[in-house]
């Protein structure tokens, strides 16, 4: 039996997974030295980072569980900015938020549904697909949207008892609207699903390598339907979060360019749930501080170079520490039975 | 396509050949109007009297049909930023960023050199804001090549930093006096010229697209960037420099996308002002797809979004609709022209050989 | 060839727009019962594209405009006021409404009017070149942005009357009126009112961008008047960090913004920089005994989901100011140069319990005194 | 051993398949009995891969019939030829590389605990019961792209038993399989018939065919052309029957007549792509004039050391020295304008450019050298004409230098990269498993055409996982085991059992 030449171990992910742990430590200690010296700023800052995450976490998971089952998304800007539109006229005319949120979740959903049409159905390039989607997104949005709608105002946040004052951590976490919530929440959830359940297990393997889903009797086109569809629902609910949690109303291209960014944070965090969620804190940290370093008005520096940082920082840690990205393999290629 | 049409070929035949290649674009157009035209319906807007303003504005008078090429010209340089980079398995999404770096440096070489004769100047502010933009797209490049990082994300991120710096500079050190921030004007021998209504600056963008054609497919650069971006083991395998093509490839998208820029501020604007290049480099990314990454096929593809774009003011003004169902149809055109299966689907005509155009390789 | 598709997809498509041009025309007279037969006897312009704007302006224009004349603009008789918006949509609760607002009066006094929405900053000149090739007698520009391309039209046509609102004009041209307003009196006014509201010592201000003057002059005089009531004041203010296509149209980095300073013991934020500004309305209104404070106009009358805390705007008077400058030119008396508008501060509407009169005196004294110059707000734009 | 008056298990009856434009089977009859193994012989391209694929419901027939256990079925998905206990292993393994080997076993049928939670203990103590009754030694959390091809294979069968298959496609498995390796499959492929699995078992290798076979089928060009007993049949008749055509199965050569060593390796390390040691000081010399072959099961740095020595991989230490100049941190452009010509193992990966045409694949090596390009700019009249001649020279089909070489087949892409290998001066040829996957005709042509090469003093080192290519091409044999050089044999001293048995590991 020749089961030689097998590899002794997997060491590759060890050298980044120090400098990580490093990191991490590093950034612990400056929270905590933060808070010692300026509780009332610290977590100030920290809960404005943990908002300005929202919406990328929820549209890095938008791609991230297409891209696992082997569809890119590049249409999460879209699919945020309808849901945003649809789910500020669900609450302009219904009045109720929830109804709204699912409104916003349904139209990332049924946007969903298009991309996967146009890419899985139609095997049409999937770059093309989404940037469908953001352009046609964009339009009807501007072209329909009319002033004079207004809500009754926007979700409000929901202390968790007695969770919510412990300090520090309690106003960052336990002090939210529902949609942040769930966000935390998704975020576990999907990592569950992704690695702990027969449907991550398929998805993946279906990103990876869908002949090998194929053989063994896996429908790889329902698979990439459904986590397209799931995906676009999440995207939907990052354009609730906008307007019926964030804000409140809905504006002509209020999303600003977040689903590009999104994408970015998806690579960066190594299409899982955890490390986007990571990358999304650090995106949205360096977004908070230079608010922070603005508001001291201490610095000589011009305020664009501090508007800079969060996107320097970004390529900093992506060329120094985070490096190459794997990609799931099958990505952006349409699966043909025959 | 068969261009050999022999002079005794009767004309149902002809018919027949332009039909093939002719129809699958022509339906997808008409179903986008169509589609265009029930949602126009909806918002209770007159589609036919929408289009012909549209029309009028666009082709209307030799004035709108020099702003048609004026508004083309940086989707033209736009997209074949995008389409090269393709070619080269790059996305580069930072088109805008190298827009905007080009065009802020070829205003400073326009305001901050005097007494330069025309024929030294413009050339020099163009080139010189081409070449920022050159170095600019160059960065994500250097950064893949070396680190792997990923230029979807460094490009975009790149964008961002860009319109920073150029705000920086608008109103810092380059700002004119006054309190608007913008550069001061550019001198009058680094301005491009309008011949009558016809922009200059598009021929500059058509000798860009040919000459970015010669490059891709009749040189050994070309024949290496194409060959990296479709298989960089069989490139490496062939002796091309991978990382040194890499860098190339994004800085000759960038000097592609610099040049937009660069001819915006002298041929366009006549200074840099912060907000009038907006949406000009993601626009190029549509065009790029529209044009399936051909170089050329950019021309008539920017030549359509920019007739739009043009034609939208008359639109509002002699139809009241508002410019952002051009969006809509952008959107429409590119949808139908790209599943294609729909239309040939409708219409029976079965595709050409070799028609399949994959970009997503370039996401891996 | 592959690429032979797209030169023939615009090929085509512009065959298809010629062909709806005459389609259009041809089919619109049955359809519109009103089709203006007699228009083809127009002097200087091409029927066919009267023939289609008289059409549109039949189905889409406002219900204000409803009672305008359908006249010909280049008609003497027919007073015709076209507008033009800088970058962005005539309903954006902000300045190219308030505009909008104020041509809308020279409406109601039998004016024919009409606006162009510009999608791109480049379009400046032919956005104002269609009304003013239309026989406009007033073209109404808004935004400092299109102060160049509003000049130069200016002097190609000297017989229309151009207002530019927030245009400084560095020397007169008789046909062309900038509309300024002194925003760092109407900050002024809002610092000092903010100063007072406060009770932890601490006010914000959300702001657009720095690259509009305006927003640089409210600032500057927000944090005048705050300091002159209260020089101990801690006051944290930000611009957007984005680029202009943004700095106004992020009202998500305006609400969490304005969260981050309530978070810090911000007790008054002060929103100025149009959508994104809004944003911070909205969510300072979800925080108790936090106030804010709009800008531009009465932002009562544009941000209801703000009324739990709005307290006051700091309004400069476009819609009056407007209004008022047509009027000059309809009776002939159209100024040029520099036209000075009002600022001041919004009613205090549900709050007006609620602002002391010790701090109503107050503002009154304060007001007089910019008013008379006793009381400068240092901002000096150079 | 006649078993064909046992039940039949599976029977297709006329099966015809049809792509556009190709009949890629055509009116198929078969019948499998229980307990039987039943052994498709036939070239690549012949069709057997398609008839697999429609007997595991990849592939819907365009007409006929399939029964199973009788019962006629209509299957539309995999799922359902699993569910009437078909399990297939196929050539190209259906293994998702970044998972493990527990993970691979139960995708499709995975074991939960309520709610879709995976159960991976009970999964990966499934896999190990599997591999303890059928000997199949495999470790279940191991993840598959760090396993040797040998292991993933039976990964591969341990798949279709944990699907409770009685019915079993292999679709070519000892292709990869050094002979042990292939004897040990064969004893479990009776142990799995003995427990009255029936067996489809699919090759090309004659030899096993006649070892372990209770009945022959021979598919070409789409037709079943026959059937026979093992008992009745001879290596040749059977050759004969597979490619229509008299066959010369030995590769014809002279004595060869090696003169000054053009490669020198000295110790050489090289690492492999996730850092770990893979040659681990190799020493070698290649001759003018002589084929050295490198036998060994794959996964044991003969890719690396290829790699370093075309320069697409950095040695660690070492030298490597050609024609007298060391080369070791040469870039492949400099390797190869020293006359190296390289068959690549991956023709898809490293050989070709997909997307290209014939002719520009054709001057992948030398396009920027005059005639083809004068500076910068590409002549493509000159480059037309290298392919017209190289396409004309070589065979490919179909000789039209515009057709994209992802249209072509594995043999005639196959020739392209021969032919462009072959059209520069060369000193140094290394063919890493130049003839993988490829129809008979071609094999014989490549085969030909290197023993040319040779004979015209080029120093040819070729490196085969097929041990019957190295035996019959190579003057010398170095076996290559765990990331060194184990033993050079003489074409003489080098019999199958040996050298097999030194791949393994095992000093002979």
């Amino acid at each position: 039996m020749t089961t030689a030449a097998v590899p002794k171990a997997r060491s590759r992910g060890d050298y980044a997974k120090i400098i990580g742990l490093i990191f991490g430590v590093l950034v612990l200690i400056g929270i905590i030295y933060g808070y010692i010296t300026n509780p009332v700023t610290t977590t100030a800052v920290l809960a404005s980072t943990l908002r300005q995450s929202t919406p990328l976490v929820l549209g890095a998971l938008c791609g991230l569980i297409g891209e696992r089952s082997g569809v890119i998304n590049i249409g999460i800007e879209g699919q945020m900015l309808m849901a945003a539109f649809i789910a500020f006229l669900a609450n302009v005319y219904t009045g109720n938020l929830f109804v709204a949120v699912l409104a916003g979740f349904a139209t990332g959903a049924v946007l969903g549904a298009f991309l996967a049409f146009m890419s899985v159905t139609l095997k049409m390039d999937q770059i093309i697909g989404g940037t469908v989607i953001n352009i046609l997104a964009l339009g009807l949005t501007s072209f329909f949207y009319q002033t004079g709608l207004t809500t009754q105002g926007k979700m409000q946040p929901i202390p968790l008892g007695p969770l919510a004052d412990i300090p520090l951590i309690g106003p960052i976490f336990f002090d939210n609207p529902p949609i942040t919530y769930t966000t935390l929440i998704l975020v576990m959830l999907v990592h569950y699903v992704l690695f702990y359940t027969r449907w991550g297990l398929r998805t993946r393997a279906v990103g990876e390598h869908p002949s090998a889903a194929d053989t063994v009797g896996i429908n790889v086109f329902k698979i990439r339907y459904i986590n397209v569809i799931i995906g676009g629902g999440i995207a939907g609910l990052a354009g609730a979060y906008l307007t019926l949690e964030a804000v409140g109303s809905f504006e002509r291209a209020m999303t600003n360019g977040r689903g590009f960014v999104a994408l970015a944070v998806m690579i960066f965090g190594k299409y899982t749930p955890f490390g986007a969620w990571g990358a999304a804190l650090l995106f949205g940290f360096a977004t908070a501080l230079q608010t922070q370093l603005q508001f001291a008005g201490q610095l000589e520096i011009p305020h664009q170079f501090i508007g800079m940082l969060p996107y320097l920082l970004t390529i900093i840690v992506l060329a120094g520490f985070v490096g190459r990205t794997r990609v799931p393999s099958a990505v952006g290629k349409p699966y043909e039975k025959e | 396509m068969t261009t050999q049409t022999d002079s005794k070929a009767n004309i149902s035949q002809w018919l027949m050949v332009f039909w093939r290649s002719a129809a699958v674009p022509l339906v997808a157009v008409i179903l986008a109007l169509l589609v265009g035209a029930i949602i126009l319906l909806i918002s209770g807007a007159n589609p036919l009297a929408a289009y012909s303003a549209l029309a009028k504005g666009a082709f209307g008078t030799p004035i709108a049909f020099g702003r048609t090429l004026e508004k083309a010209t940086p989707l033209i340089l736009g997209g074949l930023a995008v389409a090269f980079a393709f070619k080269g398995g790059l996305f580069n999404i930072g088109g805008q960023g190298q827009l905007l770096v080009g065009a802020i440096v070829a205003a400073a070489v326009g305001f901050g050199i005097d007494g330069l004769p025309f024929i030294i100047h413009m050339p020099l502010a163009l080139l010189v804001g081409s070449l920022a933009g050159a170095v600019y797209g160059a960065i994500p490049g250097a950064l893949k090549a070396y680190t792997g990082a990923h230029e979807v994300i460094t490009t975009i991120m790149l964008n961002f930093i860009a319109i920073n710096l150029t705000d920086f500079m608008a109103n810092g050190p380059w700002k004119d006096e006054g309190i608007v921030a913008r550069t001061p004007a550019i001198a009058e021998a680094a301005a491009i010229p309008t011949w009558g209504n016809i922009p200059i600056g598009f021929f500059f963008a058509v000798v860009a697209a040919l000459a970015t054609w010669y490059l891709l497919y009749r040189t050994t650069i070309g024949y290496e960037i194409r060959t990296v971006g479709f298989n960089s083991n069989a490139a490496k395998y062939a002796g091309i420099g991978v990382s040194y093509t890499i860098i190339l490839t994004m800085a000759i998208s960038g000097f592609l996308a610099g040049m937009g820029g660069a001819i915006e501020t002298l041929g366009v604007v006549g200074r840099y002002q912060p907000g009038f290049n907006a949406g000009l480099g993601f626009d190029g990314i549509t065009i790029a797809l529209l044009a399936r990454t051909n170089p050329i096929g950019v021309i008539p593809a920017a030549l359509l979004v920019g007739a739009m774009q043009a034609g939208s003011s008359q639109m509002q003004f002699d139809a009241n609709v508002p410019f952002q169902i051009i969006d809509v149809i952008q959107a429409l055109i590119l949808f139908f022209v790209s599943a294609d299966m729909i239309v040939r689907w409708i219409i029976r005509v079965k595709p050409e050989e070799g028609e399949q155009v994959t970009l997503s390789t370039s996401w891996g | 060839m592959r690429y032979t598709r797209i030169w023939l997809i615009t090929v085509i498509f512009f065959t298809a727009l010629v062909l709806a041009a005459c389609g259009g025309a041809a089919e619109q007279a049955p359809a519109e019962e009103e089709a203006p037969a007699e228009e083809a006897a127009a002097e200087e312009e091409a029927p066919a594209e009267e023939a289609a704007e008289e059409a549109a302006a039949e189905e889409e224009a406002p219900a204000e405009e409803a009672s305008a004349d359908e006249g010909d603009c280049s008609s003497e008789e027919v007073f015709c006021v076209g507008l033009v918006t800088d970058v962005g949509e005539i309903d954006d609760k902000s300045f190219n409404q308030s505009a909008w607002e104020g041509v809308q009066i020279a409406s109601e006094a039998g004016a024919q009017v009409d606006y162009i929405e510009t999608g791109d900053a480049k379009d400046y000149t032919a956005n104002i070149e269609l009304f003013a090739q239309n026989g406009y007698d007033v073209i109404v520009t808004v935004g400092f942005a299109l102060g160049e391309a509003t000049a130069q039209a200016a002097a190609t046509y000297p017989d229309i009357d151009f207002i530019g609102v927030d245009q400084f004009q560095g020397e007169t041209i008789p046909n062309l009126t900038g509309l300024l307003f002194p925003e760092d009196q109407a900050g002024f006014m809002a610092g000092a009112l903010a100063a007072q509201l406060s009770e932890s010592g601490t006010i914000a201000a959300v702001l657009g961008t720095d690259l509009v003057p305006p927003v640089v002059a409210f600032k500057e005089g927000y944090e005048a008047g705050a300091l002159y009531m209260n020089p101990d004041i801690n006051l944290i203010s930000t611009y957007h960090p984005g680029g202009l296509d943004v700095a106004f149209t992020d009202p998500e980095w305006g609400a969490s913004t304005a969260k981050q300073a309530i978070d810090q013991g911000a007790d008054v934020v002060f929103g100025a920089g149009g959508k994104t500004g809004n944003g911070a309305l909205i969510e300072v209104a979800g925080n108790e005994g936090v106030f804010c404070i709009g800008v531009d106009s009465d932002q009562w009358e544009t941000v209801p989901e703000a009324h739990s805390c709005l307290v006051s705007s700091a309004m400069k008077l476009i819609t009056p100011g407007v209004g008022e400058l047509i009027g000059m030119s309809n009776a002939g008396e159209f100024p040029g140069g520099n036209f000075i508008g009002d600022v001041g501060l919004a009613p205090f509407h549900d709050f007006d319990s609620e602002v002391s009169d010790e701090i109503k005196s107050s503002l009154d004294e304060i007001n007089a005194g910019l008013m008379d110059g006793t009381i400068e707000t240092g901002y000096n734009p150079g | 051993m006649n078993k064909t008056n046992r039940p039949i298990v599976l029977e297709a009856k006329g099966l015809t398949k049809r792509f556009p434009g190709v009949l890629a089977n055509d009116n198929i009859n078969l019948k499998l009995h229980q307990g039987e193994i039943l052994a498709f012989l036939g070239e690549n391209g012949a069709g057997k891969s398609t008839l697999m694929n429609m007997l595991y419901g990849l592939y819907t027939p365009t007409e006929g019939e399939i029964w199973i256990k009788g019962e006629k079925v209509e299957m539309s998905n995999p799922g359902d030829a699993i569910d009437r206990g078909v399990g297939m292993v196929h050539q190209h393994f259906q293994l998702v590389p970044v998972m493990t080997v527990a993970e691979n076993v139960m995708l499709g049928s995975e074991i939960t605990s309520g709610g879709g939670r995976l159960n991976m203990r009970k999964a990966i103590q499934n896999v190990r019961d599997l591999s303890e009754q059928y000997g199949l030694a495999v470790d279940p959390t191991a993840v598959i792209e760090d396993l040797p091809v040998g292991t993933q294979q039976r990964v591969e069968i341990i798949k279709a038993l944990y699907r409770h298959a009685d019915i079993l496609i292999l679709d070519e498995p000892t292709a990869v399989l050094t002979p042990q390796e292939a004897n040990e499959l064969f004893r479990i492929m009776n142990d799995l018939t003995a427990q009255n699995v029936s067996i489809i078992f699919i090759t090309h290798k004659l030899k096993e065919v006649l070892s372990v076979a209770d009945r022959i089928g021979v598919l070409r060009s789409g037709q079943m052309v026959g059937t026979a007993m093992p008992e009745d049949s001879t290596e040749t008749s059977l050759a004969e029957l597979m490619v229509g055509r008299n066959v010369i199965l030995q590769v014809e050569k002279s004595p060869s007549k090696p003169k000054e060593p053009v490669l020198q390796i000295q110790n050489l390390h090289v690492r492999d792509d996730r850092g770990h040691a893979s040659v681990e000081g190799v020493d070698l010399e290649v001759r003018a004039g002589e084929i050295v072959g490198i036998a060994g099961v794959e996964g044991n740095g003969q890719r690396e050391l290829v790699e370093a020595l075309t320069g697409l991989r950095h040695a660690d230490s070492g030298k490597i020295i050609i024609d007298g100049r060391e080369i070791t941190h040469f870039n492949p452009r400099q390797i190869t304008e020293l006359g190296v010509a390289h068959i690549p193992e991956d023709r898809e990966k490293h050989g070709l450019v997909m997307p290209y045409t014939l002719s520009d694949n054709m001057v992948l090596n030398k396009y920027f050298k005059a005639p083809y390009a004068k500076g910068v700019i590409m002549h493509h009249d000159k480059i037309d004409q290298n392919g017209q001649v190289l396409v004309k020279e070589y065979d490919v089909r179909p000789p039209n230098i515009h057709a994209l070489a992802q249209n072509l087949s594995g043999g005639n892409k196959q020739k392209v990269i021969v032919a462009r290998e072959f059209s520069t001066p060369t000193k140094l040829l290394v063919a890493a498993q130049p003839t993988r996957g490829i129809d008979v005709g071609s094999i014989e042509f490549i085969h030909k055409q290197i023993v040319a090469q040779r004979d015209q003093n080029v120093a040819v080192l070729v490196v085969s996982a097929e041990l019957d290519e190295v035996l019959g091409l190579a003057d010398r044999i170095a076996v290559m085991f765990d990331g060194r050089i184990v033993k050079i044999l003489s074409a003489a001293e080098a019999t199958r059992e040996r050298v097999g048995l030194l791949m393994a590991g095992s000093e002979a």
